[in-house]
């Protein structure tokens, strides 16, 4: 029976059996040819490793997101501080770049602690989450240095922006502007984000206790984004009739636009330091608070990570403390964190030629840094 | 008269979208006067229209069975490259063809992987969106950011034509344009046929590893349209600009009432989804909820919409026609295609 | 008759070889191998067991929604919400596990149980409501997303103890790290064993003809959903070990890398094809890619282009091969 | 012969607006195997489909042993001993033969099967029944049509059923796959199972079955023995009007050769095969399944590339890279499989049929709807859909009219060659009978067929010639005169053994 399937069937086997011994084969040279690729690529980054480790200090900068302008200029900051006569025999800067999440910079981490470098310094993706793994640089006896988003392991030292500050010193300044009174809308940031918790809950907290008469009549969410803050203010404004004050962690510029074409009166706002929106103020000669959140942070680190290898100087593992705020205008407050309220001027704190995605200032301490560096590296 | 009831039952499922679509304004309109203005309206077809340009290509797309998840990045690029090429002395109107035009070539080449090297679009896509990051990374990298974008740009986003906004009319445009090409070109029905059984397309004579390129051609191309008006209206350009539109205009195409498996769907749909979206985005702050209890609503309405369009509908009707004492024999119909 | 009937072993090796290994796995574990080789020529001091228990600990999050992943996969579907119940989960052992001070450790079952219920929400919106997986899942993911941000609203919380202990724990030796990743495999192969596991492939494969045979297609994929439910948890749980804190916006990453992960392990997106234990080879392979890439200190865009093609071209390879062996085995 | 096992009474179901079964009733008896008939779209395939559990009926009583049982699903159907070889198979492809026949199986349920036990398990099985040459670690995708077949029979034969449904089982099978399903299924009736039996072969029916129930529009119309019974009763009772003849006069066709093939070879074809079809011609096909049938007719159709050989079309070279250049050239492919190969089962009917030849409806850029429907109308009526039907969806339509359907498709461009892949297989008598006249009415007209079938009585009552395919390879072209159905056979068998040097058993 079924006389015609017989012979299929033998000639099944007869393959099925072949196939196996070539599955083995293809295995083994899949695997041998990648082998042989993989050395032809470790010889080469091997030889560029060996050119580079003379007697500098070898300074790892981790960081994870580039979607914003901010972490650019942070980065060519810390290079343009790293490779200048100061500093150039004595620090070999490796910046090693991860996506936005916690695993992708724990395992980033990983591999640069297996490099044994002199320090580390990290923007962190979490200020929880990479503990236990900066916690095993210390011990590998890496110096870790956090900046901007700074970690709680104990170990580190902290260079964070100190936003509960700012947070407290922009809604003072608003709550000034604005005499008391008034409708606001308010910026509620990016879902779970450190910065945006604090920043609502302090915001929430000053309005509450010393300004009870302003009230928030709207919120949008500007994800640190112009696209998402213009059209949340629009859509807010859309709804609301007056509007006397916006309190956003993000972008005057896309709010002015937002009152622009709405047909609004400019309300005063606050912001982040960045020079778009300090032309538009200026511009506009609109009362704006800039929140500082500089990007030359990046270079205080490496003098500071200079200074600690070099046992210059002993820093506290705590909190360091700095702050830029500043005003278009100085207004009669008085705040309690702000260490220098500025006025908006140009060349000095603003630039009005120069790009848009600047961040403002470009000069700190002993360093002056043109634009250009920092926009270029 | 028969012929209209057949009409319209022949698209609930999009019927339904827009009715969702004006449910919730009718509700915003009540819980807040300003909802209803005319400033807020001709806002959210502002911002609707960036979805509806994003899913259009994205509709087409689907309709034949795949999935485009370039778009984020392709809506950087169109605007980040367009400033870029202007800031470099290119007329705004050639620099927008080109870079739209190189949309198109990076949606061909997402076309080329899905049919030729038959990598999965889900990760053809992704990896390609990998690509175009890296470029435009490389371009922050090696030169300065934060060009301006073109006048041109900025007026086509934010310019209006009376009490209409030069963006909404080019999406009408766009959308009649598509719904003419879906329903009664060959083109578009040979882009069902593809998504219904791409076997039998192809027995049939149908050119099916066309069709699916030119899907993502237009995919590409349109996307970065979307990436340069987008970058008109915002003013400036930024890595991220395109992220909140990626799982939107797979959205807005399934609340339109096409199957994510491929061979239904409509443009018309579509652009209901973009909508319903866009208001229920502009709706949900006015409750003043919490960013978490403003995710859940959102994702609670998602599910509510594509389950009207897909099945809901059929059961709302049921209902509708039992209150009116109809027989119950609406079965079958034309279906999705038929002219 | 029974002369016929080919008994595949090959004496010449002298051990029994599985029945049909295929080239799925096969060619999966090529890849592996090579990475393998390469990240240690690149990277000596990798070489060891401690470094390598690290290296697993970094992927095991993204292993065990992979696992989820596949899973919804092979009943031919897709998920989208892993991310958002790996993020609950994730937030629900920081903050009522763990926040008592791990006075309550036992609650980790109610953090396994919350998976399982997130699952089945997403198992009861596909079955019984008729959502298509992709639409399903993408309105829960928002959702769980919403639910982890009220209970964690940033980075924070302290897991109990015991699972902060698992975590720097060895097992003779072998880091738990590794000793988890065997026991899911492990795991896999016993349940692949059952008649349950049986089914999951039937239902993946065709549910019409698994209906024909008497499966009740609604319990299998619900009862698959629930499982990759409990398998995204466990992922976020782990996390909350691994880095002592919550994140509660981690998830969503993971949601593209295990698809991607699941299609390099060569599981197919269509259904019924493929399996955990070829989703861990794609984990760690990506994991691998990743370290590489990272290892060689590239620029960043350098590295996110090589990220990318590699992706392509490891997947694109294995359906090039693919096919020229399906038409081999045609002639 | 004892007293009735299961019976049915006054059994309804309709889908929607159609009515499919309008008070059925049947009655079969432990130890007997009784044969259901009846046209497609009579019910058989309902009534057997609520047996089997996979639908439940709208109303009307199911008792076994006299007790009323319920089949709310498949798994009760089988829990009440009712087991089923489905027309359409029920095997996974994706799973190995041994996973397939203990699938669900209580030696599995409690923990852990290794696999070794369960290939020992299956082979034991399969070896019980004679097929001990099925491999039992081989994914199923990778086995014959009519091995799976085999593979079905076996799993329902496994838990020896109280009933046994065979819903043409034997369909897909060649002559002696089909004589062994038939008699496991008088075994089983000999080990006291009702067996209902469902086949468009009557001569199957003769030969196997005991007793005949004849369906018409979902009512059981004929009741008897199947010795009450003659054919023409039979069909008279199956059609509601007198057996027409089946097979229709045929114009002799001209000695203008329309297609000419020179050597062709292509993948599952080592030919080389020549081959020529005249204008006016029907040119069978034939063989034992799985020789290459297929793949001759795909690659006719460009849906298989070439690996050699050389054509010529109405006198120009032809060398198809696609279905679609064939079509172009005006050759129309009809596949094997109408469900998954043939029709957007979602779309209507209209979609359907004009779907290969949209290019011609372009006018300025957009289609023309009235040139559209008026082709489509046109196709429609030549194979006898009425207009109405146009806008209903293709998977509303019963098999045989689903069949008419692809095959409009492809009578819509007019086209010189048709080639037509088992088209008349699971069609009702008198869909055939409409099909046939149809080919001999377009052949007269002057288009060549090439038509393959599994049945080998068509085609020597429908084909002027037969080219007989075996293991790849051109075995004879049978001229007319000497055309019967044990040439065909004869051909085909001598080859097959031939070039193994075995002798079948």
């Amino acid at each position: 029976m079924g006389l015609e399937e017989v012979a299929p069937a033998k000639i099944n086997q007869r393959r099925e059996k072949e196939m196996v011994k070539t599955r083995y084969w293809l295995v083994a040279a899949v695997a041998a040819g990648l082998a042989v690729a993989g050395y032809a690529v470790s010889s080469v980054s091997a030889k560029a490793r060996a050119t580079a480790a003379s007697r500098k200090f070898t300074i790892y900068l981790s960081n994870n997101y580039m979607g914003n302008e901010w972490r650019p200029q942070m980065e060519n900051v810390a290079k343009v501080i790293a490779s200048s006569p100061q500093y150039r025999g004595k620090v070999s800067l490796q910046i090693r770049n991860v996506q936005l999440t916690p695993a992708a910079q724990i395992q980033s981490l990983q591999s640069i602690i297996l490099q044994k470098p002199s320090a580390i310094m990290v923007d962190a993706a979490s200020p929880t989450a990479l503990n236990p793994t900066i916690e095993q640089a210390c011990h590998a006896g890496i110096l870790v240095f956090t900046f901007d988003q700074v970690v709680t392991a104990p170990c580190a030292y902290k260079l964070p922006e100190n936003y509960r500050a700012e947070a407290e010193d922009m809604a003072n300044w608003l709550g000034t502007v604005l005499k008391g009174k008034g409708n606001i809308l308010m910026d509620t940031g990016l879902p779970g984000i450190a910065i945006s918790t604090t920043f609502l809950n302090v915001w929430k907290h000053v309005l509450a206790t010393k300004y009870p008469h302003i009230k928030i009549v709207g919120t949008f969410s500007s994800q640190y984004a112009p696209g998402p803050e213009l059209q949340g203010v629009s859509a807010d404004l859309a709804q609301n009739a007056h509007i006397s004050g916006i309190l956003s962690g993000g972008y005057c510029s896309s709010d002015i636009e937002a009152l622009r074409r709405a047909g609004r009166p400019l309300v005063p706002l606050t912001c982040l330091d960045v020079n778009g929106n300090e032309q538009a103020c200026a511009k506009a000669k609109l009362p704006c608070f800039f929140f500082g959140a500089p990007a030359w942070v990046s270079g205080v680190a490496v003098e500071h990570i200079v200074n600690l290898l070099e046992h210059k100087v002993k820093y506290p593992k705590s909190e360091f403390d700095y702050n830029t705020n500043f005003v278009t205008k100085q207004g009669d407050v008085r705040f309690k964190h702000v260490q220098k309220l500025q006025v908006l001027t140009p060349g000095v704190n603003y630039y009005p030629k120069e790009s848009a995605a600047l961040i403002t200032p470009v000069t700190f301490g002993n360093w002056k840094l043109t634009p250009k560096e920092v926009l270029n590296g | 008269m028969k012929q209209v009831g057949s009409w319209i039952r022949g698209r609930l499922g999009v019927a339904s979208s827009y009715a969702l679509c004006a449910v919730l304004f009718v509700i915003g309109a009540i819980h807040s006067p300003g909802f209803a203005s005319a400033s807020n309206i001709r806002q959210m077809l502002v911002f609707a229209s960036f979805v509806g340009f994003a899913a259009l290509g994205q509709t087409l797309v689907i309709i034949a069975g795949g999935l485009d998840l370039t778009v984020p990045w392709l809506m950087a690029f169109g605007g980040i490259e367009l400033s870029r090429l202007a800031a470099g002395g290119m007329p705004a109107v050639p620099a927008i063809a080109l870079v739209v035009a190189i949309g198109a070539i990076i949606g061909l080449i997402n076309g080329v992987g899905v049919t030729w090297l038959r990598i999965a679009p889900i990760v053809m896509t992704l990896a390609m969106g990998g690509l175009v990051q890296a470029f435009l990374l490389a371009v922050g990298e090696l030169q300065s950011t934060g060009d301006q974008v073109p006048a041109v740009a900025v007026h086509l986003a934010s310019n209006r034509v009376g009490p209409f906004p030069v963006v909404a009319i080019v999406w009408l445009g766009f959308a009649v344009a598509a719904g003419i090409v879906l329903s009664r070109s060959a083109f578009g029905r040979r882009l069902y046929a593809v998504g219904a059984n791409d076997t039998v397309a192809w027995l049939s004579g149908v050119n099916v590893a066309l069709i699916r390129i030119l899907t993502y051609t237009i995919s590409g191309a349109m996307t970065t349209f979307g990436g340069v008006v987008l970058a008109g209206y915002v003013g400036t350009t930024y890595l991220d600009i395109g992220g909140p539109y990626l799982f939107t205009s797979i959205a807005a195409v399934i609340i339109g009432g096409a199957s994510i498996l491929g061979g239904s769907g409509s443009y018309w749909g579509t652009v209901a989804g973009a909508l319903t979206l866009t208001v229920l985005s502009s709706l949900l702050p006015l409750f003043q909820l919490s960013n978490a209890g403003l995710e859940i609503v959102y994702g609670v309405v998602i599910l509510i919409g594509v389950w009207l369009a897909s099945t809901g509908h059929r059961l709302l009707g049921r209902l509708w026609r039992r209150g009116l004492a109809l027989p119950d024999n609406m079965q079958g119909g034309a279906g999705d295609v038929s002219a | 008759m029974s002369s016929s009937a080919p008994t595949r072993r090959l004496p010449r090796l002298g051990v029994a070889m599985p029945q049909r290994l295929s080239w799925n796995s096969a060619l999966t574990a090529a890849i592996l191998l090579a990475l393998i080789i390469i990240d240690l020529s690149i990277q000596p001091a990798l070489a060891n067991l401690t470094q390598i228990g690290l290296l697993v600990e970094t992927a095991m999050p993204l292993v065990m929604v992979s696992v989820a992943q596949t899973l919804i996969v092979l009943v031919g579907g897709i998920d989208l919400s892993v991310g958002g119940m790996f993020v609950v989960a994730n937030a629900v052992t920081v903050v009522w596990v763990g926040g008592g001070g791990g006075a309550h450790q036992l609650l980790i079952v109610a953090a396994f149980a919350v998976g399982i219920a997130m699952g089945t929400l997403n198992g009861l919106l596909v079955t019984g409501l008729g959502f298509q997986p992709f639409i399903a899942t993408l309105g829960t993911w928002t959702i769980y997303n919403g639910i982890a941000l009220t209970i964690l609203p940033t980075d924070g919380g302290t897991p109990p103890p015991f699972l902060s202990n698992f975590m720097v724990a060895t097992v003779f030796g072998v880091p738990t790290s590794i000793v988890m990743l065997v026991v899911v495999f492990l795991a896999w192969r016993c349940l692949r064993a059952t008649r349950f596991g049986g089914r999951i492939y039937a239902v993946g494969a065709d549910e019409e003809r698994a209906r024909l045979n008497g499966t009740s297609v609604r319990r299998v994929k619900l009862a698959v959903y629930g499982l990759a439910g409990l398998c995204a948890a466990i992922g976020g749980i782990y996390a909350a070990g691994a880095d002592v804190s919550g994140t509660p916006t981690a998830g969503d990453a993971y949601i593209l890398m295990s698809v991607a992960v699941v299609v390099i392990g060569g599981t197919s997106l269509r259904g019924g094809e493929g399996g955990v234990g070829v989703t861990l080879m794609g984990a760690m392979a990506l994991t691998l890619i990743n370290d590489i890439v990272d290892a060689l200190n590239l620029n960043t865009w350098v590295s996110v282009a090589a990220s990318a093609s590699l992706l392509l071209v490891m997947v694109a390879g294995r359906t090039l091969v693919e096919a020229q062996l399906r038409q081999r085995r045609r002639r | 012969m004892s007293g009735v096992l299961l019976k049915l009474t006054g059994v309804r179901k309709r889908f929607g607006a159609v009515r499919v079964l309008e008070g059925a009733s049947l009655e079969a008896r432990a130890g007997e195997v009784h044969a259901v008939l009846g046209e497609n779209g009579a019910g058989k395939s309902t009534l057997m489909r609520i047996l089997a559990g996979v639908i439940s009926a709208d109303a009307g009583q199911v008792t076994l042993d006299g007790r009323a049982v319920s089949l709310g699903s498949p798994s009760a159907a089988v829990a009440a001993g009712i087991r089923t070889v489905f027309q359409d198979l029920s095997v996974i492809p994706q799973l190995t033969v041994a996973d397939n026949l203990l699938y669900g199986s209580e030696t599995s349920a409690r923990g852990l099967v290794l696999r070794r036990r369960r290939q020992e398990l299956a082979r034991k099985l399969l070896d019980g029944f004679g097929l001990g040459r099925i491999d039992t670690a081989a994914p199923v995708s990778e086995l014959g049509l009519g091995d799976r077949q085999l593979l079905e029979v076996v799993k329902a034969l496994r838990k020896s059923p109280r009933v046994l449904i065979l819903d043409e089982a034997t369909s897909a099978l060649s002559a002696t796959d089909s004589a062994w399903v038939l008699a496991q299924g008088r075994a089983a009736a000999a080990a006291g199972a009702a067996v209902l039996l469902i086949t468009h072969r009557l001569h199957e029916v003769r030969a196997t079955a005991d007793r005949i129930t004849v369906l018409r529009s979902g009512v059981d119309v004929l009741n008897g023995t199947v010795d009450e019974l003659e054919d023409d009763a039979l069909i008279t009772a199956m059609l509601g009007r007198r057996a027409e003849v089946l097979y229709p006069s045929r114009v002799p066709p001209s000695a203008e050769d329309v297609l000419k093939v020179v050597g062709l070879v292509a993948q599952g074809l080592p030919g080389p095969i020549d081959l020529q079809v005249n204008r006016g011609e029907i040119l069978g096909v034939g063989g034992l399944q799985g020789q290459g049938q297929r793949e001759l007719l795909m690659a006719l159709a460009g849906a298989q590339p070439w690996a050699g050989g050389v054509a010529t079309l109405l006198g120009a070279a032809y060398a198809p890279r696609s279905p679609r250049e064939a079509l172009r050239r005006g050759v129309a492919y009809v596949p094997e499989d109408r469900q998954r190969e043939g029709l957007f089962l979602g779309h209507s009917v209209q979609s359907n049929i004009t779907i290969s030849g949209l290019g011609s409806f372009v006018r300025h850029g957009l289609l023309d709807a009235r040139a559209e429907l008026r082709a489509a109308q046109d196709a429609a009526a030549r194979v006898g859909i009425s207009h109405d039907r146009l806008s209903a969806r293709a998977s509303t339509m019963s098999g045989g009219n689903q069949q008419k359907v692809v095959l409009a498709k492809a009578l819509l461009g007019e086209p010189a060659v048709l080639l037509l892949h088992d088209c008349t297989r699971g069609v009702d008598v008198g869909t055939k009978a409409e099909i046939f006249e149809l080919m001999s009415r377009i052949a007269a007209a002057g288009t060549a067929i090439l038509f393959y079938s599994s049945d080998l009585s068509e085609l020597v009552h429908v084909c002027d010639r037969v080219a007989v395919i075996a293991e790849g390879r051109l075995g004879a072209v049978i001229s007319r005169d000497e055309l019967t159905e044990d040439a065909i056979l004869r051909v085909a068998v001598r080859l097959t053994a031939g070039s193994h040097g075995r002798v079948a058993a």
